[in-house]
């Protein structure tokens, strides 16, 4: 129907229009326009959020509901995050309004500090393993692509290491192996990320225009 | 990661929970001994937290075995922590001081009005976009983030064009050598000297400039869709795919790094915060 | 099929004793006291301190930390670092956050940085000396929103203070009044504090990233929409070292190094294995 | 000298052969910040001794180049030609400001030349000419200052008519000329070339230069009276003072009531309007006596807050809360504040005084028991220290009770230590602690006055724009002017068009000062990214006719990509094994570029393996793509005509979680060991954990991910790896759908121009630099397209 699907779709195109038009005109309107626009987003965005929350949320509820296996771990996320929301309601006593003076930190950073900020760290930190081990595995120079590419990694991994100028130190230069390492990334490096860098630009313009266009139309989500 | 069924792995399962039991055992002796809680005073918040994000940590590494109960009852408790600590801190940074605050804590009648004229509209718009947890009146979302979609869109354009393409081409377009106009000096030197002054002013940089612009060019043309890469073209896009592996190592070779220090910062908070080991 | 279950065993095997190895290289350099590598910083990390070096005192620097805790060992130093240097300087650094769920480290990172100076009878008030904005959602048309009117966008900062009066926010009206701009980030906020800030509203912006975010920064910096580029732990490392403040990235630079070693043996001998299978017409996997 | 010529290939040997004959001495490196210069930094040694060869000649030379600046006659000071001068209306994006430009007269080179003919006279080495007339010219060179003089009328001081600056009545400033400032307001941009180096801008910004009126002129009195009562008779008035003291008062309050004084000036003068203001009040009897001596007390104190101890900036808090009460009648009067409101404030500022007070005592309370705590912690690392040394010296027998000793000294400095932490927090804390012990209303009501000052600084900040907007839009009339130390030249004409429209007459008036005038206005467009519009305007229109074609002919043209063929070869390779093939996504909701590829890719596998009636299982990270992708494969049984094979189990929503993900979904592969794994997406850090797996289960994997950090993993993992662009290519090639195919041959286009740009502006640019040297035809011409081609690239911030 139209205006569930086309008056949506004039307004992406008008606000897409006004936008860019928006970066050539520096005058003082257009920087107000500019900012009423932000300012706007901001504030809708803040709901947004909460959807997120709900829809992550709401997963797991269903997860319970259906009993789907090792549904009972689900509960484990229930218990973080309503601990998590009462500690930070309540705040020792200040509310969730203002960060609190406690020199010993409050009951909400301490579950922060102590579960999230090390919980994800450490998981992050398994990857080191990974790597490792898979580079050990897979890192092969089974052609010339593959032996560029080993090679480049390991001078990479040396040269970055101060270890190297130890190295470089015996030969006499410390900072041969920085220097070449700087070279791969100054030369080769530099330029296959620009030339990824403006394939991948143009390629984020296009989209931009078939969103505005009305020609990509999946954001909108299903139904009518 | 979970091994595959065989006859044995019964057996296998109880010398696991054996092991399992003795090592949370001694994570729990370790910790007592090493922060010792008993007596007045001594059983701090902090204390508690260390060895908690401790048993979390560990908890963790034992996924290098293989997936178990304890590591997802840890994932799901982070799960559940980082949404809890995420929910309050988008209420305290974004609803209440954007839309609470303005509104109900406006300091005078005057700026009540002039909150409310600035932010009503948005506000609506933001309830509008709760509607999306109806499958019936979704539709009215999309008039509160339809616009916000397309005014993205029409920004991307204008600022990718020149911060990434315009900006890119920029400095890739430079010459091979700026003109050299001091010659002055380099007339009577010996021809080492001659050679070394010629390499370091002429020589390395119109060498990396021009490494610079076939790198560039080559990899442009491997991602270029619409010619057969045969003869010159297959060269070149060699070329391009040579480039983009040394690019790839380049990478690889910083990520090491930025792994294994994730895994340093651990190792030194277990070691020095937890089992107290002094430096 | 035995030959699979093999090698599958074959394969854990491998694997956990790699796993075993790197562990062993990383906790024993912590263990090991007295050994230390001397390094002297890149000119990159150095180019990015003379920026901040540069200022004079009174200037405002805008740090936007946008990473998360996962991120915390390799940008948490860089954080500390640079707001040290920033109070050493008396440069006021205006620090908020695209992250929410980096929030706590980093209102942790600036009240230590201002207990430390505190505790040298440099006492850092928060709205005096610096700013914690703290985090508002949407970043995009946020940075666009600051390029028009800072204290508009974040009406009070993280604290709940109204920003309005605020004596650090004094001369501060957009983005176009920084002295410079750091942005450190575990993402792909470098391009977009770029697109959207510094080549839009032009400040000098300056960037910290993640080692594996790194490498895709260069041609920023080549064409100058990045004044300087910390990479990953050693650019850390490097920062400590010409503040002349050695911690904890410094401490890490030796486990770093044992670790690097190790790996970069195992891939070679692999490598030579491979050849050597090859050449002797074995399959050398 | 460039040396373009010589061929390349002994370039890069010659690099090779130096680079490992000079890894040998060590030598300190100099540091380079710029990324080109990195490898010539190998070549340093050579460097220096170039560097010392060339002390050793200025060493020989100096006595030359003395003999020549004696000699040299220094070019005179000349203003520019009043051709090349030029004021523009709108010049900065916010209209506040005026921007002029000139043509500087190059002194620099007029000096270059007049040191050469000296040079010659004592050499006849060209070579050392050229040099000793470099140095001498750098020596020499001293950059002249530049003079706006904007004309102000006697009556309401700002900007009035041309008379006014023959009147004398004119304001001067000094200005700085920066190429920085030539934005918005100028038109050379987009490929005009031919830029003077020697043009100089310089803004003027009127606002500045009159800045919006105070709310009460200041008189003399007032000041005389301040000044009285300000520093105490005995004491030298400070050196704040002395502007005003020493000026002649009344021409400098007309400036400063309204006009241009320096900032010190207007912070003093600002002080002197408000202790007229409380005295007045006092006299009144707004404000208690008691109240408006403190209030004067701490106004006349100059000193920077820095430098205040606690209970000090308590009292300028109390001075705010007084400036506020002082403004309350007016803020009633402009409807700002309500009568309740206004009595609120009354009632509210004398707590937020006392918490003040509060804060100050508390404060200083801390302090000290900080110090304290320091001071025991000393004392007890002493005592600790010397029971070490007890225990050290101790023979048998005192032995234990040493180390007893030891151990309480030891437990005595860990609680000192904590003692001192404590206070340290304390001390941080003070403010907090302190606010937090007043009553909950009090808290409230204070609270509340925080924010309703915000509100008036943000309405204030907002009045004060709107002031300077009007004074910017009026119109300025100046002249330019160009000073070395006491010396000034204007910029003169001998031409002076007289009359209106109609009847203009043209006279000849020698040296009559040339008269700009301008008004600061905002601009409509920004002529500098014209550059920008146009690149985007033409991409933006071949992509979408593209699309338009494409909707009609989807047999585009596309290149055939390797990874492609493996698809087939691994879902045969299923088939043959009789085992499942895995699909799996990466992240992303349904509207990114990633997963619409993905979803593309997998309706053809999918169609194929329902071809060869073999399982596809799909793995999830997000629910709406798993609908998605349950569609699609369902869409596939029905196109091979078995819909009934379809099971929508096989498209499974693992998790959103990324470490549950890759642990469920390697978990599955190793279990169903699965013929062919095709990892589709935007992947992070769980790649390598997938791929490896994959990999270890003896599949075939094909893996595509637009996730450029990733790739190396891909690589060197999975049999076939789609780089990043390749995962879109691959998807437009397969589905053939018009959006995707259409905007894919566009960006084709876009990036054949960027190749071909690249590569000719690079000759282009070369070329012109190799003969930037040399005189003729050719080279300016070559000149002219160098510069054209920079400019059409030229991104400015």
């Amino acid at each position: 129907m139209w205006y569930k699907r086309t008056i949506p779709l004039i307004l992406v195109f008008v606000l897409g229009i006004l936008a860019f038009t928006q970066n050539f005109v520096p005058h003082p309107l257009s920087e107000k326009f500019l900012k009423t626009v932000t300012d706007w987003s901001r504030i809708i965005n803040g709901f947004a959020l909460f959807l997120g929350a709900y829809s992550l949320l709401h997963m797991h509820v269903s997860r319970i509901r259906r009993q789907q296996p090792g549904w009972a771990y689900s509960g484990f996320v229930f218990i973080g995050a309503m601990g998590m929301i009462i500690l930070g309601l309540w705040n020792d006593g200040v509310g969730p309004v203002r960060a609190s003076p406690d020199p010993q930190g409050t009951w909400f950073n301490w579950g922060y500090e102590s579960i999230q900020v090390s919980c994800s760290s450490a998981m992050f930190s398994i990857l080191a393993f990974f790597m490792a081990s898979a580079a050990f595995r897979t890192f092969r120079a089974r052609n010339l692509g593959a032996a560029l590419l080993v090679v480049a990694a390991l001078i990479v991994m040396f040269g970055r290491v101060t270890i190297s100028e130890t190295v470089g130190g015996w030969l006499g230069r410390p900072k041969v192996f920085g220097d070449i390492v700087k070279a791969i990334m100054d030369y080769p490096n530099m330029a296959a990320k620009r030339g990824v860098l403006l394939g991948i630009a143009l390629g984020a313009v296009a989209q931009s225009l078939r969103i505005i266009f009305g020609i990509e139309r999946s954001y909108l989500g299903g139904g009518d | 990661m979970a091994q595959a069924e065989t006859p044995a792995s019964d057996t296998r399962r109880t010398i696991e929970v054996i092991i399992l039991i003795a090592l949370v055992s001694a994570f729990l002796v370790v910790s007592l001994l090493v922060h010792k809680p008993f007596g007045p005073g001594n059983l701090t918040k902090e204390m508690v937290g260390t060895v908690i994000a401790a048993a979390v940590t560990l908890i963790m590494y034992s996924f290098l075995y293989r997936d178990n109960p304890l590591f997802k009852i840890a994932e799901n408790l982070y799960v559940g922590v980082a949404l809890g600590y995420g929910s309050i801190m988008i209420w305290r940074q974004s609803l209440l001081p954007e839309v609470f605050e303005p509104l109900f804590l406006a300091p005078t009648r005057d700026a009540f009005w002039s909150a409310l004229a600035a932010r009503g509209i948005p506000i609506v718009l933001g309830l509008l976009l709760l509607t999306r947890l109806s499958r019936k009146h979704s539709w009215l979302s999309r008039y509160s983030y339809g616009p916000l979609v397309g005014w993205g869109a029409g920004m991307a354009i204008v600022l990718t064009f020149h911060t990434s393409i315009l900006k890119q081409l920029q400095a890739a377009i430079a010459p091979l050598q700026e003109g050299i106009t001091n010659s002055s000096f380099g007339e009577n030197l010996a021809f080492g000297e001659r050679l070394g002054q010629w390499l370091a002013q002429v020589g390395l940089p119109v060498l990396g400039a021009l490494v610079l612009l076939v790198g560039t060019t080559a990899v442009l043309f491997y991602f270029f869709f619409s010619v057969e890469h045969k003869r010159l073209g297959k060269a070149t896009a060699n070329v391009g795919i040579w480039f983009l592996m040394i690019s790839f190592g380049a990478t690889f070779g910083y990520t090491v790094m930025g792994r294994l220090s994730l895994l340093i910062d651990r190792v030194d908070f277990l070691l020095f915060e937890w089992l107290k080991i002094t430096r | 099929m035995p030959t699979h279950q093999d090698s599958l065993k074959r394969l854990t095997v491998t694997r956990q004793i790699v796993y075993l190895l790197v562990a062993t290289s990383i906790i024993l350099p912590f263990l090991i006291k007295g050994i230390s590598l001397p390094f002297e910083a890149e000119p990159g990390a150095e180019t990015f301190y003379k920026q901040l070096d540069r200022l004079p005192a009174g200037s405002h620097v805008l740090m936007s930390f946008d990473y998360d805790p996962p991120s915390k060992a390799e940008l948490y130093p860089m954080t500390v670092a640079l707001l040290r240097h920033c109070f050493e300087k008396d440069v006021i650094p205006i620090v908020m956050t695209n992250w929410p769920s980096g929030l706590g480290l980093f209102e942790k990172a600036c009240e230590e940085v201002a207990a430390e100076f505190a505790d040298k009878g440099d006492k850092k008030v928060s709205g005096t000396d610096y700013v914690f904005l703290g985090y508002r959602p949407s970043m995009t048309d946020l940075i666009l929103n600051m390029g028009v009117d800072i204290k508009g966008a974040f009406t009070t900062d993280y604290y709940k203070q109204p920003t309005a009066a605020m004596p650090a926010l004094e001369g501060v009206k957009s983005l176009r009044d920084l002295d410079l701009a750091v942005a450190l980030a575990a993402g792909n906020t470098v391009e977009l504090w770029m697109a959207y800030g510094s080549d839009r509203f032009g400040f000098p912006l300056a960037a910290g990233t993640t080692a594996v975010g790194a490498p895709k920064l260069y041609p920023f910096l080549d064409s100058g929409q990045l004044v300087g580029l910390l990479g990953g732990l050693r650019g850390a490392a490097d920062y400590e070292k010409l503040i002349e403040r050695p911690d904890i990235a410094t401490s890490g630079m030796v486990a770093l190094s044992g670790a690097h070693i190790l790996l970069i043996v195992l891939i070679l001998g692999a490598n030579i294995w491979y050849v050597v299978g090859r050449i002797t017409g074995k399959e050398g996997k | 000298m460039t040396h373009l010529k010589t061929s390349r290939l002994p370039a890069i040997g010659a690099a090779v052969v130096y680079i490992l004959l000079s890894a040998s001495p060590a030598h300190a490196q100099p540091q380079t910040s710029d990324a080109r210069s990195l490898l010539p930094t190998l070549l340093d040694e050579v460097v220096a001794q170039m560097d010392q060869r060339l002390i050793d000649a200025e060493a020989r030379t100096r006595p030359l180049l003395d003999e020549i600046e004696s000699q040299i006659e220094l070019p005179e000071l000349r203003a520019p030609a009043a051709e090349a001068v030029t004021a523009y209306d709108r010049p900065s994006d916010d209209g506040s400001a005026i921007i002029v430009e000139w043509l500087a007269p190059d002194r620099k080179a007029e000096l270059r030349e007049r040191a050469r003919q000296q040079a010659v006279k004592l050499t006849d080495n060209p070579t050392l000419v050229d040099s000793l007339a470099a140095i001498v010219t750098n020596e020499l060179f001293v950059n002249v200052t530049y003079l706006v003089q904007v004309a102000k009328s006697s009556e309401d001081l700002v900007a009035k008519s041309p008379e006014d600056l023959e009147a004398g009545l004119f304001v001067t400033i000094p200005v700085t000329p920066g190429a920085a400032t030539r934005k918005s307001g100028n038109l050379k941009y987009f490929g005009l070339a031919g830029e003077n180096e020697n043009y100089c801008y310089a803004e003027i910004k009127p606002a500045e230069i009159f800045p919006p009126q105070g709310p009460e002129p200041i008189t003399v009195q007032q000041v005389e009276r301040f000044l009285h009562d300000g520093w105490p008779q005995d004491a030298e008035p400070s050196d704040d003072a002395i502007p005003v003291a020493a000026a002649p008062l009344q021409p400098l309050l007309d400036r400063a009531n309204k006009g241009y004084v320096p900032q010190d000036i207007r912070d003093l003068l600002e002080r002197v309007r408000l202790y007229a203001r409380i005295t007045q009040f006092v006299d009144e009897g707004v404000l208690d006596e008691e109240d408006g001596i403190r209030a004067i007390t701490i106004l006349v104190d100059a000193r920077p807050e820095g430098q205040l101890s606690p209970a000090e900036k308590a009292d300028r808090t109390w001075l705010a809360g007084v400036k506020l009460q002082l403004r309350l009648d007016r803020l009633v009067a402009e409807g700002f504040l309500r009568d309740k409101e206004a009595a609120r404030v009354r009632d509210i500022l004398p707590l937020a005084d006392q918490l003040e007070q509060a804060v100050a005592e508390a404060t200083v309370l801390a302090e000290s028991a900080k110090e304290e705590a320091d001071q025991a912690e000393q004392a007890a690392r002493a005592a600790r220290q010397a029971a070490k040394e007890a225990l050290d010296e101790a023979d048998d027998e005192t032995r234990p009770q040493a180390a007893e000793d030891l151990k309480a000294a030891v437990a005595d400095e860990k609680l000192a230590k904590a003692e001192t932490a404590d206070a340290k927090k304390d001390l941080l804390w003070t403010r907090e602690r302190v606010r937090r012990s007043r009553p909950r209303q009090e808290r409230r009501e204070l609270d509340w006055l925080v924010r309703l000052q915000a509100r008036l600084k943000e309405c204030d900040d907002d009045a004060r724009e709107d002031a300077e907007r009007e004074i910017n839009a009026k119109t300025y009339y100046f002249r330019l002017a160009v000073s070395e130390g006491a010396r000034r030249e204007y910029v003169t004409v001998d031409r002076l068009t007289i009359g209106d429209e109609d009847g203009a007459v043209s006279v000849d008036v020698p040296d009559q000062w040339l008269v700009l005038s301008a008004s600061a206005h905002a601009n409509a467009f920004k002529w500098f990214r014209t550059n920008t519009l146009v690149f985007a305007l033409v991409f933006s229109g071949i992509v979408l006719c593209f699309i338009h074609v494409a909707r009609r002919n989807p047999n585009l043209f596309l290149r055939k990509i390797a990874g492609l063929d493996a698809v087939e070869e691994a879902i045969g390779r299923a088939t043959e094994m009789g085992r499942p093939a895995f699909y799996v996504h990466g992240y992303g909701g349904p509207g990114s570029m990633s997963v619409i590829a993905a979803i593309n890719i997998l309706s053809r596998v999918a169609r194929q393996a329902a071809d060869y009636d073999t399982r596809v299982r799909v793995m999830n990270l997000d629910p709406i793509v798993t609908a998605v992708s349950q569609e699609v494969v369902q869409q596939a049984y029905i196109e091979a005509g078995r819909p009934d094979a379809y099971d929508a189990d096989d498209v499974a929503f693992m998790t959103a979680e990324q470490f549950s993900y890759a642990a469920a979904v390697a978990g599955r592969m190793v279990r169903e060991r699965p013929a062919a794994i095709f990892l589709m997406g935007y992947f992070m850090a769980e790649s390598l954990l997938l791929a490896e797996t994959g990999a270890s289960t003896g599949a075939i994997q094909v893996a595509g991910t637009d996730a450029e950090h990733q790739l190396p993993f891909f690589i060197t993992t999975c049999d076939y790896t789609l780089i990043g662009e390749e995962l879109y290519a691959a998807s437009a090639y397969l589905s053939r759908e018009p959006r995707m195919l259409g905007s894919l041959r566009g960006q084709d286009v876009g990036k054949a121009f960027m190749m071909v740009a690249i590569v000719l502006g690079v000759i282009v640019l070369t070329t012109a630099a190799f003969f930037a040297a040399r005189e003729g035809h050719v080279a300016g011409w070559l000149d002219h397209l160098a510069a054209w081609i920079r400019h059409l690239f030229e991104a400015i911030s």
